[in-house]
């Protein structure tokens, strides 16, 4: 039980130096990984989160949240980053 | 008991941290991203509070549909404007 | 401290976050974002206050996962009126948060 | 304890490294491919041996099933969305990095 609260610790601080990092990233391609750290890490949380607690039901929002990335990260793509032109870096 | 504090506190951290840079970062589409990753923490704040039927409906549709909504008028919006103004 | 009272009180440095964000930012749009994150700390406050020693009160649940739904709709129908207000004014500004109010006719 | 409890948790502790290579990776490397190879294959890995790990806690087929679910959707996610940023990032004009560029 204390292994598995250890891990999601660890990994929530790995999740949120990620985060800082993909904020402050130059060009939006950076920050679109977002979607990407929080469909693997996110769900891995979760899962460790689910058997630490011992509550199964945390399972289905960890399906949830790696459906959600794939979603977020197609709608990031194909629609908001495409009149991106002044901050993206020169060719 | 101290480690699920060392969680929570890291957690709370983070989720303030996001929140203020999501009002604060001077380009929208930063902050929109922000806020989608606030809605995803919330989520995961959800799950440590014993309520996983809220923490589906959060990242559903606090950080999924919002963030569809709000990345849409960005979009929009740059569009629309000439860059600057 | 247990656990539920600790993510009280971050949803009241969130709600105050929002609240100040509702209220300085001119931009309609941050001003949604702030409006979000204000519904986000209210509803902290409420399923944290909501857990007494283990036991977890269903009750405040339900009015959250209410309150989500309806964020969302709020949101909504306030980025559509923003998009109006862009298509009749110009801006994404209210005019009273307009530093020349008088003078402008954009 | 039993040896297969044990090894559930050295897969969790090997998993959780995985994780942390990747996060290594997106502060080390220099520009948005690179960034985007680090996360997508190490985390991805990381998921599949947590997932691995847990399987061996699990107390009945359902949730095993669930598990391996999410890790296959997980990967999906990341194959789509990693295809999509790279050709994004390309048409953009963002180069990538060569040796020699600095930083």
């Amino acid at each position: 039980m204390t292994l598995t609260f250890a891990l999601a610790i660890f990994l929530l601080l790995n999740l949120i130096v990620a985060l800082v990092r993909v904020a402050r990233g130059p060009t939006p391609a950076d920050r679109l990984l977002a979607a990407l750290l929080f469909g693997t890490t996110g769900s891995a949380i979760l899962l460790l989160l689910a058997e630490a607690m011992g509550q199964p039901s945390l399972l289905d929002t960890a399906l949830v949240f790696a459906l959600l990335a794939a979603i977020t990260g197609v709608a990031f793509a194909r629609r908001a980053w495409r009149e991106e032109a002044p901050d993206d870096e020169p060719r | 008991m101290s480690a699920t504090l060392a969680f929570d506190l890291l957690l709370i951290v983070a989720l303030v941290w996001s929140a203020a840079r999501a009002l604060t970062v001077a380009d929208l589409f930063r902050g929109v991203v922000l806020l989608i990753v606030f809605g995803l923490l919330m989520a995961l704040a959800w799950a440590r509070l014993g309520a996983p039927d809220i923490a589906l409906a959060e990242a559903a549709i606090g950080a999924g549909l919002t963030g569809a909504l709000l990345l849409d008028a960005v979009g929009h919006l740059r569009a629309k404007r000439e860059p600057g103004a | 401290m247990s656990v539920g009272l600790l993510y009280a009180l971050a949803g009241a440095a969130l709600f105050a976050i929002g609240l100040a964000g509702l209220l300085a930012l001119p931009h309609l749009l941050r001003k949604i974002l702030a409006f979000n994150i204000l519904g986000s700390g209210a509803f902290l406050i409420l399923v944290g206050l909501g857990q007494r020693d283990g036991s977890v009160d269903p009750v405040p649940q339900a009015m959250v996962l209410t309150g989500i739904v309806v964020a969302i709709a709020a949101t909504a129908l306030a980025l559509a009126l923003a998009r109006q207000l862009l298509e009749r004014t110009g801006r994404m500004q209210l005019p009273e948060d307009r530093p020349d109010a008088e003078t402008d006719d954009a | 304890m039993s040896l297969a409890e044990l090894l559930g948790d050295a897969l969790l502790v090997a998993g959780a490294a995985f994780f942390f290579a990747g996060t290594v990776g997106l502060l080390r490397f220099p520009d948005v491919y690179t960034r985007l190879h680090a996360l997508a294959k190490a985390d991805n890995l990381g998921l599949g041996l947590i997932v691995l790990g847990l399987l061996l806690h699990a107390p009945g087929w359902a949730t095993g099933i669930k598990l391996v679910l999410i890790w296959l959707l997980a990967l999906a996610a990341s194959a789509t969305v990693g295809f999509l940023i790279a050709r994004r990032a390309r048409r953009h004009g963002i180069a990538p990095w060569r040796a020699g560029d600095g930083e």
